[in-house]
């Protein structure tokens, strides 16, 4: 019961070509994970044919959103592809945008209200889960572990921390978690897991949120504590990290930690263009599986694609389609 | 008085009156521009933008432009108030997110007639923090930096803690009201904001209680001396200033179609570089609020420009930063006049 | 003998106003050196180029014939010449004892020694008679205080060129003559000094010779001796000035300040006074005796433990200013910079604080009508301003004082407290203030003039003289200089 | 004082005299434990903590604090001296994560024996920065207040521009070493924090250069008069301040094992918190080093409490400036002097 897409759909489905300029926000510049996506962009951009114009950047900011999606609007562009860090304060927007007819793509979070044509993200309450269980089992059900949490006010960090609490408490009541928000910072993240590893010694899990910002630490951390050690060794805590960006990779290769979520970030890149030109175009899309192993899923205000996330450990890491394989 | 001069004071040697008179006219009319110092940068970025782009010049994008910044400008008007009369409000930026927000969850989208007193209520709660500063800071005679940033802390924490950190979407509609609305062709806000700084040039110029606020800044003894109720002026500002804030929060809530739990959460930056580029002191007594007011439309034009531009989002910072210096420099050599 | 300083031709402007314009000063080794001239005159602009903190726009300074060091060679001229200026150089956030060896605390191994420190400063401040602790922060001291710490500071340096901007203006008497024993033993020792104040008989008291200034030109340079009283008054004004005769009034039935059985710990103690309508009531005493804290009180700058206040016989709030000016008073505060003026602000703005609210309705202020009561104001007293638009902070010291009594003055108060209004104020303008004062009276005002200066205690009916917190006499006008002084030091009861 | 004043002058009445120097000595003790009004907020933060969890007071958890608040505490140090002599800058928290970063990407990890310059070439980039904040602010005469807001913005952007906003891992051991090396058992970081704050007290306290900081804070044009070189003090001390973020990014960059696009950033807020809670004035001339640090103290104190008790995180902001305010209350109490 798809309605979400009436408005692409008007445009007229016979289009051939690219049907129109492209604008795009990327959400920020400071993180690793965003950096790569918005490499993957003009790559990906030549590769669809896609027509894309200057980039903006939003800084994390919504208001800043807004404002670069009115300037991008005024410019000329036809569909607009964003990230809206901030998912309830971009409902306005949203509704401009449909009152001018342009459809809009958005990449990473799934805004609360306000038409979209497609929500390209991968499901971030299912990288909780796999983390709860893959450290559940590791640690046999019972213990301690820490969750470096994200901002409480991203969607994706509460999405992440919540399925996992949800998921510890339900397939393994035997295991402590304790929640630290980070705030995305690394320096927050290393003196809250220090405090807490000096009050419980025996903590052997660590779920982050963000490798990017939380990887270093961590590693730092433990090292300190002299924790940094072999997974056979008893001395071991099991470490599962989110991002999959190489650094991950080169410390699950090391040992260093035994797990990463990796979000696809070319995947990201490539179906937020592939999604805008076809709004572009006026082609409509259906709930169901699609040919890229993931599944659009129904939302009230439009669809999701929900692009598969594979757990990476140590058996699959070098699988060069991992996107945390393909850059350098 | 007046009148009667004791005849013993011969009037002044004819030779320097008339020198006199002239030097005051030169002095008067240094000081009537030194509010405007900043407007040569906004020609500047103007004649810029228009290269840059031409949608800049559009009326569209202008106004885009002044509807962005008019939640950021009400909290600017707020700060150069309290500014002039030489205290500090950091809490500022954490009441236009928390005011809306707790307003919302007393009052709930689904509340029928009662969403009538949202407004009325949001205002309120803005009042009421920038009374508890003013409280801490007269009463208790804390440094109105360090309470107003723990209590920035601590606004933004209650916001926080009673939304769970979640956006608030589901809103009455009459907040929505004011940030969307368009009257006579422009947006609501641009009017609530031109209303209101109107008010506050006019206020501050030709009212007595406008004049305390430069008494006090200059010289608290001598307000008190003079008979100004220091304190009583001054909670009124942190009150106004409150209020004001949480209507920037009302604004802001109506363009966004939400709260999330950031809203307002960083401004206070760009509120002090907005004020203080528009040529309000730090140090309090000094500056206009239609200054403060040139600061902002630097700031939002400087905004503007650089997306229009699509300066690339790693070199976004340097190039925004550094337009500003230059803005800096620009007003400085304009003005002639050393900053403080 | 030889010339020690010498300034030549010295031209500085400020913006629009000219403060020195071609004029010069020579000072002859070993003299003590008066620099007179009405408020504005530029005194203070040549000793802070004397003192090297600003360069003249043209002209040269000599010392014993060489050109004065560069600007950035601090020390060099430090070595030269010390100064008391006429602004506070005193920093309140650090102790006395710091102030008086700032830059120069004595060090060992670059470590500074600050019981050394702390001896020296008891040392300079009992040499110099300063009753003051030395561990004591500057900023808790009062004026009188603070200035005496300037003199005993700008005295230790053991320079050979002493400048001393209007020392006096805030001592009272016997501070003034510990002043002048010091000044008498570094010139026995071949001290070189220049000497500011608007004090003409302390000219004749302590100088050898006199230059004097008007409209920011030297107008002659004579040895004091050859200089009668009238001829120096003339030509600082330009003009022959009489003396200033004290009126006679009678006082009426009305009171129009009242204070019974006011006290105030440490300051004063079981006071009650009374000023009628019509009537100028002198407040004396020596340093400490409460006169100003008394004062003070009155009109609700500070709060007394006990005791009721009445303005024109309605009960004030204690410790509340605005009450007590609606009550119909007005008042000159003591510091000046302190509690007198605004320095951003305009002259017309800093007169008319307190009568804003006639200057338009609804809570609103006419700028035009602000602007006529001030250029008024700057007529009637005389203020040498380049308009009622100039900010305040720009006014020389006596001209500034001059706009805090406009201030006080400008809702024709029924009731008249200032203290000190003539400190730092030239002769003509002194008249003037005094003028304004008994005209405040003549028109039925009740005043209270609170002073350490003999001159302005003269025009007043009766003289109410303060001994330790008490009001001790009540001496009738008419009285000599030494009586008065007799009882303020309370040797006669 | 005291003893011979001159006998024109009667000495006051016995009854004034005790009284007067009773008070001068009050003023004096009190003058002397000012900078210690946190003291008993120090206190009751070990009490409570102890109840909280019996780690907190473990000589581990306490080294834990001090070495997470090392790097903070040298910008701290920092602005507390710039503080002191009556400026600002903001820019530090941007120099904490620039000046490595920018080190890093000039000298990699693979450099060999040059990676010894690592730390020389950063604590550089930090004073070139401190040095060119001086010169807006001295010789353009602009204030420092948003000066160093736009240098703030304008470093941060040279951080992001140059490692295009990537977390920096590949860092030369040189750089990584201090932040996570141990000497004598403690780390290092806390040593290095602790010598320099000992050279800070020293420096302000008995030294020539250091009293210059108080009394061009206090009262600038007095300073000048008394022969202090007043620009090239203040230049001298943003040098030095730049240099000690530097040094503090260095700490930071070992004890995180890598250089994040966000290192500093939001620091600044915490850094004038820590300053003026433990007594430094914004308006300069006023508080002690040693009185920045038992701020310091107090706000890792608090945060490791927060963090022990596992406050839930939305409610954690709340607590957190709750406690800062109380904080102050009792400073103040302590202080029984008016703050500003
Ligand atoms: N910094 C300044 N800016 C503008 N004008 C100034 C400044 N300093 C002095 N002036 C002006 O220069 C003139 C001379 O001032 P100066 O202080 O030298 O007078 P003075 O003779 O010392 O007077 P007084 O006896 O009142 O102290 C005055 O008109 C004053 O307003
Ligand atoms: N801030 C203060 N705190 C405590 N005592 C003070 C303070 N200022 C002045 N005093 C003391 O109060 C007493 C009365 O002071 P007051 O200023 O009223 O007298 P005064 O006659 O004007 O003295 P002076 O001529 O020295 O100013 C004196 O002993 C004085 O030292
Ligand atoms: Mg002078
Ligand atoms: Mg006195």
């Amino acid at each position: 019961g798809s309605t979400g897409d009436d408005a692409a759909a008007t445009g007229g489905g016979s289009g051939t070509a690219s049907g129109g300029k492209v604008g795009i926000d990327f959400p920020r510049a400071d993180s690793d994970f965003w950096n790569s996506y918005s490499k993957y962009v003009p790559q990906m951009a030549g590769e669809l044919k896609v027509e894309l114009m200057n980039p903006t950047n939003s800084q994390n900011d919504v208001a800043k959103l807004v404002a670069n999606t009115q300037a991008l609007v005024s410019q000329g562009a036809k569909v607009i592809v964003m990230a809206p860090q901030d998912t309830g304060a971009i409902a306005s927007t949203l509704q401009q945008l449909e009152n001018k007819k342009i459809p809009v793509v958005s990449v990473d979070t799934r805004p609360d209200k306000g038409k979209v044509y497609m929500v390209v993200r991968a499901d971030n309450k299912a990288y909780g889960t796999k983390a709860c269980e893959f450290l559940g089992e590791k640690l046999g059900g019972k213990g301690k572990v820490v969750q470096l949490m994200g901002a409480l006010s991203s969607i994706n960090g509460r999405d992440r921390a919540e399925a996992f609490r949800e998921c510890m408490k339900t397939k393994f009541p035997g295991i402590t978690v304790f929640d630290e928000p980070t705030e995305w910072e690394g320096s927050k993240a290393a003196s809250m897991l220090q405090t807490r590893l000096e009050q419980n010694p025996d903590i052997k899990g660590v779920y982050m949120h963000a490798g990017g910002v939380h990887l270093a630490p961590t590693l730092q951390v433990l090292k300190a504590k002299g924790l940094l050690v072999q997974p056979d060794d008893p001395k071991h805590v099991f470490v599962v990290s989110n991002d999959g960006i190489p650094q991950e990779f080169d410390a699950i290769r090391k040992g260093e930690i035994d797990a990463t979520v990796s979000q696809p970030a070319d995947l990201y890149a490539k179906y937020a263009l592939f999604y805008a030109k076809a709004a572009a175009e006026g082609t409509t899309f259906q709930p169901g599986p699609t040919d890229h192993d993931s599944t659009i899923i129904s939302l009230p205000n439009g669809l999701e694609d929900q692009l598969p996330a594979p757990l990476v450990t140590k058996d699959n890491v070098d699988d060069q389609n991992l996107w945390g394989n393909q850059v350098k | 008085m007046s009148t009667a001069t004791p005849s013993a004071t011969p009037s002044p040697p004819p030779s320097a009156a008339p020198a006199g008179r002239l030097r005051a006219g030169a002095g008067l009319r240094l000081g009537r521009f030194r509010d405007l110092t900043l407007v040569p940068v906004i020609v500047v970025l103007l004649v810029v933008g228009a290269f840059v782009d031409p949608v800049f010049l559009t009326v569209g994008n202008l106004t885009n432009v002044l509807q962005q910044q008019s939640a950021l400008a009400l909290v600017v008007l707020a700060e150069a108030m309290i500014l002039i009369a030489g205290k500090f409000d950091l809490s500022l930026e954490s009441t236009v997110g928390m005011a809306p927000a707790i307003t919302v969850l007393v009052i709930p989208a689904t509340a029928g007639g009662s969403g009538l007193l949202a407004i009325p209520l949001c205002l309120l709660i803005g009042a009421a923090i920038g009374a508890f500063n003013g409280f801490l800071i007269l009463k208790f005679q804390l440094s109105a930096f360090v309470v107003t940033l723990a209590m920035m802390i601590v606004v933004h924490g209650l916001h926080l803690g009673l939304t769970g950190g979640k956006s608030l979407f589901e809103l009455p509609e009459s907040i929505m009201y004011l940030g969307g609305a368009t009257w006579l062709g422009v947006p609501a806000s641009i009017w609530i904001a031109a209303v209101l700084f109107a008010a506050g040039i006019v206020g501050l110029r030709y009212f007595r209680a406008g004049r305390a606020l430069y008494a006090i800044g200059g010289n608290p003894d001598a307000a008190r001396a003079a008979g100004i109720r220091v304190d009583r002026v001054l909670w009124t500002v942190f009150v106004i200033g409150g209020a004001l804030a949480a209507l920037a929060g009302v604004l802001e809530t109506g363009r966004l179609g939400g709260i999330s739990a950031n809203q307002g959460v960083g401004w206070i930056f760009m509120v002090f570089a907005a004020s203080v580029i528009g040529g309000v002191s730090m140090d309090g007594g000094k500056g206009t609020v239609l200054g403060a007011l040139t600061g902002v439309l630097v700031i939002g034009l400087v905004e503007n420009v650089l997306t229009l531009k699509g300066v690339p989002g790693e070199w976004k910072q340097l190039v925004y930063g550094g337009i500003i210096l230059v803005a800096l420099m620009i007003s400085r050599v304009a003005g002639g006049k050393a900053q403080d | 003998m030889s010339v020690h300083v010498e300034a030549r031709n010295v031209v500085k402007r400020f913006g629009p106003t000219v403060a020195l314009n071609g004029a010069g000063i020579s000072i002859a080794e070993g003299e003590t050196h008066a620099l007179l001239g009405r408020n504005g005159a530029g005194k203070s602009t040549l000793v802070s180029i004397l003192t090297g903190l600003q360069a003249p726009d043209e002209g040269e300074v000599l010392f014993s014939g060489e050109a004065a060091p560069a600007l950035a060679d601090r020390d060099a001229w430090r070595r030269r010449v010390a100064c008391v200026y006429q602004k506070s150089t005193i920093i309140p956030t650090l102790t006395v004892a710091e102030n008086l060896f700032l830059n120069r605390q004595r060090t060992s191994g670059g470590l500074i020694r600050w019981g050394a420190v702390r001896r020296e400063a008891r040392e300079v401040l009992e040499r110099y008679g300063v009753d003051v602790d030395a561990g004591a922060l500057a900023g808790d001291l009062g004026v009188e205080q603070r200035q005496l710490v300037e003199i005993a500071r700008a005295l230790s340096f053991g320079a050979r060129f002493i400048i001393l901007d209007e020392p006096t203006a805030q001592l009272d008497g016997p501070a003034i003559e510990r002043l002048f024993e010091r000044m008498r033993a570094l010139r026995e020792q071949g001290v070189t000094m220049m000497y500011i104040s608007h004090h003409l008989d302390e000219v004749y008291e302590i100088c050898q010779s006199v230059t004097v200034f008007r409209d920011a030109r030297h107008v002659l340079t004579r040895p004091v001796a050859e200089l009668p009283h009238e001829e120096l008054v003339a030509a600082m004004t330009g003009e022959a000035t009489a003396a200033y005769q004290p009126r006679s009034r009678t006082a009426g039935d009305s009171v129009a300040i009242s204070a019974t059985g006011l006290s105030l710990r440490d300051r004063y103690q079981d006071v009650a006074l009374e000023v009628r309508a019509g009537e100028l009531v002198g407040l004396a005493g020596s340093g400490s005796s409460g006169k100003v804290g008394l004062a003070e009180t009155l009109v609700g700058l500070r709060r007394a433990d006990s005791g009721t206040i009445r303005i024109n016989g309605a009960a004030v709030r204690p410790g509340d200013v605005p009450s007590a000016l609606r009550a119909g008073l007005g008042f000159v505060p003591q510091d000046r910079h302190r509690e007198g003026f605004v320095p951003l602000l305009s002259v017309a703005e800093n007169a008319t604080l307190p009568i804003a609210h006639k200057l338009g309705g609804f809570g609103t202020v006419s700028p035009s009508r602000r602007r006529a009561r001030a250029v008024q104001m700057i007529e009637d007293l005389d203020i040498k301003t380049e308009g009622p638009d100039q900010p305040v902070g720009d006014l020389s010291g006596g001209n500034a004082q001059k706009v805090v009594l406009a201030r006080a003055l400008s809702d024709s108060p029924a009731a008249l407290v200032v203290i000190n209004p003539t400190a730092g104020v030239d002769v003509k303008a002194k008249q003037s203030l005094l003028g304004a004062v008994e005209d405040a009276v003549g028109r039925g005002a009740g005043a209270l003039l609170v002073s350490d200066e003999l001159d302005d205690l003269r025009i007043c009916d009766r003289v109410l003289v303060m001994f330790h917190g008490r009001v001790v006499r009540d001496v009738p006008r008419g009285w000599s200089d030494q009586q008065l002084v007799a009882v303020m030091e309370g040797m006669e009861e």
